[in-house]
């Protein structure tokens, strides 16, 4: 399924793009995030815990950087197996563009589930894969954000 | 199933110390909904506090117009209450509609409205009666409380005691059921309350139950199914799936809520 | 482990069980009362339909531990060695054919039937169907099971 | 005779199902008895690089952990497919290898790639998720369509562009030149979707192998115990047959699905010989969407063609049929010999070509499910006349009736002789059932309170009773489809019959037995039928495609006839009388026109005694038969349904549905009446509720009765049943059979009557409220761009 959103962020491009590099960022904003590990500078092993009603899986898998155009543009990939649950894999492509002191980030996501997530829970599989690239986007834009306030204040 | 150690609370205090030793503890009521997600190995709490037996947080009472309801009563007991089919028929024409005999049998409001799936029956009518959900710790208003699909405004070692809310001059709820599941696909809790017409909708949204404004607005003006026949309803925002795309959802909103108000007593 | 105690058809039982055993594990693996089967994972099929004090529940979706103290019913505990009049309705209505999820509707029915009389409703053929929502059957197509139950409502009320 | 042939005897089984007395495969606790999970794949299509089983093996309880490597390695054969399929250009079938336990490739979500062993099966589902398997996700493709496409992922080395094998029937020539000739052509495009079997009690094995005794037994969840222990042993070389003991104790229903012998079943009597213990495993209920064979998915395009007098002249058809990852066992068989043999419907059409095109898919397996074929057949025709008839203005029970066959025996051009019916009587009879003529009368008055109402018709007509041997092996089939019986009369009278047709809900304890009490005019209560144990039985084909009557029951009649005649012969020498003048009947063995006379129980004693036998007798009164059909037999008959769709929200409620049967004989019509009720319901469920869903990627995303909608008491109405009928020449009771009937009639009555009642021919199964009111959109839209 493909899922897009748009965000303003309050920091400068190069700031945004430091940031969509930076693992430490990354694991901060990845929703349920419990270890975001870098092997290089564009692999990490992660582990993320999802919490959706009463279900509650955790996965191990890995996360991708692709397609640099620094600073401009790029694709975040991530795979996890959740053991009984199934799995998960997901991308998306986010570009970056300057818009006066701030960054307009955009982004089209897709995610596929398998497994026992995928067998029970269709119902909830579109509107959690929105909410969570959303949630991870919105983190990511709040993380930023703060230091910008922080230096004017 | 995995491995659990299920207690069984004897008091709201008791459950509060339970569920706050554990370490990573569930309160289980009706077990409805936890019991066959820990079957599919979807959920392994540690600890089980079974809140059921708490005998205070039984029963529906009836004070005035407002109407309190324990969180561990049972969706049969809500049914069949008579001061309440009395008082706020639409609550326990809701309730009757809940699953089957059995899930009725078990399953309690308060783990209905804790769990939040947003597909579950009583949010709508809690959030559409602007009911307040008393826990051991606070009170919270059902605007507040329900705060996205699944998602409640509860801490995790907080114990729902028990719902009021003022009962309306009329409501009524109207279910579309998924025809697999049972579970709404939509479903339309609308009142005429001391604030003006209320709806709410469960099922719908793909972020759980929510209010419908443009539907309260025109039933303000005239409290009819025909008021609502101008009304848009919009597909952006609700849930698309194998049984039935947005758009179809988006006109079963509009056609449960003018039966909710042509049923409403 | 826990130790749970219960009465089960009049009986008193009592046995250690780890606290993740369902219901409906505790009355078909350590009491081996097979009667009672197990449909679906999901709640919906009824096969697995007891009476816990007195009321119908899905022993599938509670936990053994849960119903300590109890007292629980089940499809070999309805009637003593003859069949329940509910039980006379289903044979002489061809209420079944594989009989898998037979005694979980009969456990309904007789519970659907008591409710009704209790509260002096009448059952209704639409009431039948509405009543029977958690119980599937995949062989007779309902319609002799809805005659069935409407016919052990009557049998029950002269019995 | 009140037990015997038409007479509703209620049912000997009851008791024991009423009480919680059946003994179900899971029900079964061998001692020293081990549990079975399997390690399954959540990938449609991946390469296993590795396995690693040493952290499940260190778990509490764990005995084995086993995989495909090791299977293969002790011999253990790849499962086969039992009919051989001949393509168009004269070559077999491209068939890819299925291991019970995959090894190097997993091809559906659920393919299972290991087995963990432990003493409960808690600990064994704890082991089984701590096996960790190393997988290549490779693309992988669900819709049939999609396989076929350029670029599609391919699922077997031997299968090229995923074609298991293209074949035909019939003319091709012939059909385009009278189609190009034909005054009007209805042309659709017809989609009959995927179903989930879900028989409610789940599938089963407990497999226990003796080293003392080097044997094994195990009790499964079988329609066909004696085929299981053939195929296992012959095929799968899990156990000699005669060390191999096959159970089939009560089974909570089939519809074919628990013909099969599955990865698991033989897994774990393997498994038992492997850890020395008795291995169970019983299946959930998303285990069993994963797993057992589904049934249907067929994309067909169908062109039919009428002259100016509204005959038909040809019908075309091509059809892409789904067979999933794997071939099973009759999954050939469903959509060539079972499908496309029946396109001639009730009608004379001299001219029909059809070809398949059968498609591996990352799916699970497709084979059989109730009608097998049949529906597919069934709803392509009667959709297509329905449509035919709405498209030239005709009403379309006369355009049905126009082109009836009326004579018998009538051969069609897809190579079956119909032996007998009457298709005008049971139409007339389900019309009158219905009150056809009154229907715009309740179409208007549905109107009035906003509702839409349709009426829809089938005639369908099926070919059951399978069958000839010596046919089905000459069009590829593995075994002979005969049936076997055997009568033993005990020297106190009473009497066994081991039967090799199985039961699983059909009720043959009583009506089996209702044909020996009306042969010697006994009660039923002294007759005994013993299935489903090949310790026991001397052999059987088994229960599916309608059978058991038509096959089952007439090897009974046959054995029977033998009985029969020695029981004369000694009533004869001790009555001192011909045995011309016996006979048989009210319990006694009379000499005709006198008053001499013993009682059959007395007969019984003379045989096994053997003190006053005629010269020459060998003693005791036990005779077998192998009965083996001449023809097919053809069941047929007229449904119409009736409906009301509430515009609002598409929801659709049957009013009325009339089912006119020609069943042939009917032994015992409360029987037979349930047997059409159940298959109405599965008609139905398929009409209007019943789909598996698949995602892009070959997810299964219908996988519990969360998302699958199963018919339940308030989905469905009650039926109206009707029989008019005409005897089987075929065989000795003159059955014809009743198990598939009302799931192959039904669904194309129903989409019939929906798409009359919203006025949009546009639409698939299953008619889902949104689905329905989708097409209704459409329809107004069109309504108002015309």
């Amino acid at each position: 399924m493909e899922l897009s959103g748009e965000y303003r962020i309050a920091a400068s491009k190069a700031e945004v793009w430091a940031a969509l590099n930076d693992a430490e960022v990354l694991e901060r904003c990845i929703p349920g995030c419990e270890e975001l590990d870098k092997s290089s500078d564009t692999e990490m092993s992660a582990k993320v815990a999802l919490k959706i009603g009463p279900v509650k899986a955790r996965f191990n898998g890995n996360v991708t950087l692709e397609n640099l155009d620094p600073p401009n543009a790029y694709s975040i990939v991530g795979e996890g197996q959740g053991g009984v649950a199934g799995f998960a894999k997901g991308g998306a492509d986010v570009q970056l563009a300057e818009d006066g002191d701030e960054t307009i980030l955009t982004y089209q996501a897709n995610a596929q589930v398998g497994g026992k997530i995928a067998q029970l829970g269709s119902r909830l599989i579109k509107s959690t894969s929105a909410k969570l690239a959303d949630k991870f986007f919105a983190n990511f834009r709040d993380a930023l954000e703060p230091q910008e306030e922080n230096t004017e204040g | 199933m995995y491995e659990t150690k299920y207690h069984k609370a004897s008091s709201v205090a008791d459950a509060v110390s339970l569920i706050g030793k554990s370490d990573d503890g569930k309160l289980l009521s009706g077990g409805q909904t936890l019991v066959p997600t820990m079957k599919a190995r979807l959920a392994a709490p540690s600890d089980l506090v079974d809140v059921s037996g708490i005998a205070d947080m039984h029963g529906v009472s009836i004070s005035g117009s407002t109407v309190t309801i324990g969180a561990a009563t049972t969706h049969a007991n809500v049914a069949g209450n008579a001061d309440l089919q009395a008082k706020c028929g639409g609550v326990a024409c809701l309730a009757a509609g809940i699953g089957d005999p059995a899930v009725r049998h078990k399953g309690t409001i308060g783990g209905s409205i804790a769990n939040n799936d947003p597909a579950a029956d009583y949010p709508a009518a809690m959030l559409a009666l602007d009911a307040t959900i008393k826990t051991n710790a606070r009170e919270i208003a059902a605007a507040d409380f329900f705060v996205g699909m699944f998602e409640t405004a509860l801490e995790e070692d907080e114990v729902i005691v028990s719902i009021s809310f003022d009962a309306p001059a009329k409501a009524a709820y109207a279910k579309f059921p998924n025809p697999a599941s049972r579970y709404a696909m939509v479903g339309v809790f609308a009142a005429q309350t001391v604030d003006g017409a209320r709806v709410a909708v469960t099922g719908a949204g793909d972020d759980g139950v929510y209010r419908q404004f443009d539907m309260e607005a025109a039933l303000d003006t005239d409290w009819s199914p025909n008021a609502l026949a101008g009304v848009q309803v919009g597909s952006e925002g609700l849930l698309s799936d194998m049984h039935g795309d947005a758009t179809y959802r988006a006109n079963l909103v509009k056609v449960m809520t003018r039966r909710a108000v042509a049923g409403c007593a | 482990m826990t130790e749970v105690s219960m009465t089960v058809n009049g009986k008193a039982v009592k046995a250690d069980v780890p606290d993740n055993t369902l219901l409906v594990q505790y009355i078909r693996e350590h009491l081996r009362l097979t009667g009672t089967h197990v449909g679906c994972d999901t709640s919906q099929c009824g096969a697995c339909v007891v009476h816990v004090d007195g009321k119908a529940m899905k022993s599938c979706t509670m936990l053994a531990a849960a119903a300590d103290g109890a007292d629980v019913t089940t499809i070999e505990g309805i009637a003593d060695n003859d069949l329940h009049p509910m039980q006379t309705a289903f044979k002489e209505n061809h209420g079944l054919q594989c009989g898998f999820c037979t005694p979980g509707m009969i456990m309904t029915a007789t519970d659907m039937v008591k409710r009704y009389q209790a509260d002096g409703r009448e059952l209704t053929e639409d009431a039948i169907r509405h009543e029977l929502e958690g119980n599937i059957c995949r062989c007779t197509g309902y319609h002799n099971i809805v005659k069935a139950i409407a016919d052990g409502a009557s049998k029950m009320t002269s019995a | 005779m009140t037990e015997g042939i038409g007479a509703r005897v209620l049912r000997k089984e009851d008791k024991r199902f009423l009480m919680g007395k059946g003994r179900y495969t899971d029900d079964i606790v061998e001692p020293n008895q081990a549990y079975a999970a399997f390690v399954r794949s959540p990938h449609a299509h991946a390469e296993v690089k590795s396995i690693d089983a040493s952290a499940a093996k260190a778990m509490d309880g764990v005995v084995d952990v086993l995989n495909g490597e090791q299977l293969t390695g002790d011999g253990i054969g790849n499962i086969i497919c039992g009919w051989a399929v001949t393509q168009k250009d004269g070559s077999g079938m491209n068939m890819g290898a299925w291991s019970a336990l995959a090894t190097n490739k997993v091809r559906y979500v659920g393919d299972a790639v290991a087995v963990v062993i432990a003493d409960s099966i808690e600990q064994a589902r704890n082991a089984a998720e701590a096996v960790e398997v190393d997988y290549k996700i490779l693309p992988a493709v669900a819709q049939s369509m999609d396989a076929l496409g350029t670029g599609a992922p391919e699922i077997h080395e031997n299968a090229p562009g995923n074609v298991v094998f293209d074949w035909e029937i019939g003319s091709l020539e012939p059909t385009d030149a009278a189609l190009a000739g034909a005054a009007h052509i209805t042309e659709m495009e017809i989609v009959n979707n995927r179903l989930a079997p879900n028989p409610m009690e789940p599938r089963s094995a407990v497999a226990t192998y003796n080293n003392a005794e080097d044997h094994y037994t195990l009790y499964t969840t079988s329609q066909n115990p004696h085929v299981a222990r053939l195929v296992l042993s012959a095929f799968y070389q899990v156990a000699p047959e005669h060390k191999l003991r096959v159970i089939a104790p009560d089974v909570g229903g089939g519809f074919g699905s628990k013909i099969y012998i599955y990865p698991e079943e033989i897994t774990c009597l393997w498994a038992s010989m492997k850890t020395n213990r008795s291995v169970k495993w019983t299946s959930d209920r998303t285990e069993a969407f994963l797993t057992d064979a589904h049934g249907r998915d067929h994309v067909s395009t169908a062109k039919i063609g009428f002259d100016k007098d509204h005959k038909i002249v040809g019908l075309k058809v091509n059809t892409k049929a789904n067979l999933g990852a794997y071939m099973s066992l009759f999954s050939s068989a469903t959509p060539t010999y079972l499908y496309a043999t029946l396109l001639s419907g009730q009608y004379n059409i001299s001219n029909i070509y059809c070809d398949v095109q059968a498609v591996y898919t990352n799916t699970v397996p497709v084979d059989a499910y109730r009608g097998a074929g049949r529906p597919e057949a069934c709803y392509l025709v009667e959709r297509l006349m329905e449509t035919a008839a709405r498209e030239m203005g005709v009403s379309p029970v006369e355009l049905r009736r126009k082109n009836f066959v009326t004579s018998f025996p009538h051969e069609t051009p897809v190579i079956m002789t119909y032996d007998s019916g009457d298709f005008a009587t049971n139409q007339d009879q389900a019309i009158k059932a219905a009150d056809y003529d009154g229907f715009e009368a309740r179409r208007a008055e549905a109107a009035s309170r906003g509702k839409l109402r349709g009426i829809g018709f089938s005639n369908y007509i099926e070919a059951c009773g399978i069958a000839p041997s010596a046919a089905v092996g000459s069009l590829g089939a593995g075994v002979g489809l005969w049936e076997s019986a055997e009568v033993r009369v005990n020297p106190v009278g009473t009497i066994e019959v081991l039967t090799g047709s199985h039961s699983h809900g059909q009720g043959h304890e009583t009506t089996f037995t209702q044909i020996v009490a009306e042969r010697f005019g006994l009660p039923t209560e002294n007759i005994q039928i013993v299935h489903g144990d090949t310790d026991k039985v001397q052999f059987g084909m088994g229960t599916y495609g309608s059978r058991s009557g038509a096959v089952g029951m007439s090897a009974i009649f046959k054995a029977l006839d033998k009985v029969e005649a020695k029981a004369k012969k000694i009533a004869a020498h001790v009555l001192e009388a011909s045995e011309d003048d016996i006979v048989i009947e009210g319990g006694e063995v009379k000499v005709a026109g006198t008053d001499k006379t013993m009682g059959w129980h007395e007969v019984g004693l003379a045989a096994y005694t053997g003190h006053n036998l005629p010269e020459g007798m060998e003693p005791g009164l036990k005779e077998t038969s192998f009965y083996d059909p001449t023809n097919f037999t053809f069941p047929a008959g007229c449904y119409i349904c009736e409906v009301e769709v509430d515009p609002d929200t598409g929801v659709t409620d049957i009013i009325q549905f009339v089912a006119s049967d020609d069943f042939g004989t009917i032994i015992n019509p409360m029987i037979v009446e349930g047997q059409v009720h159940g298959g109405l319901a599965q008609g139905i469920g398929q009409a209007m509720l019943e789909g598996v869903v698949y995602d892009d990627d070959a997810q299964q995303l219908s996988a519990s009765y969360m998302d699958y909608a199963m018919p339940r008491a308030d989905d469905l109405p009650n039926y109206s049943v009707h029989h008019a009928s005409t005897e089987c020449p075929g065989n000795p009771l003159g059955m014809k059979g009743c198990g598939e009937a009302g799931a192959i009639g039904s669904p194309p009555a129903v989409i019939n009557a929906i798409t009359d009642a919203i006025g949009n021919n546009d639409l698939s199964m299953p008619a889902t409220p949104s689905k329905v009111w989708a097409a209704l959109q459409a329809a107004s839209a069109k309504q108002a761009a015309e």
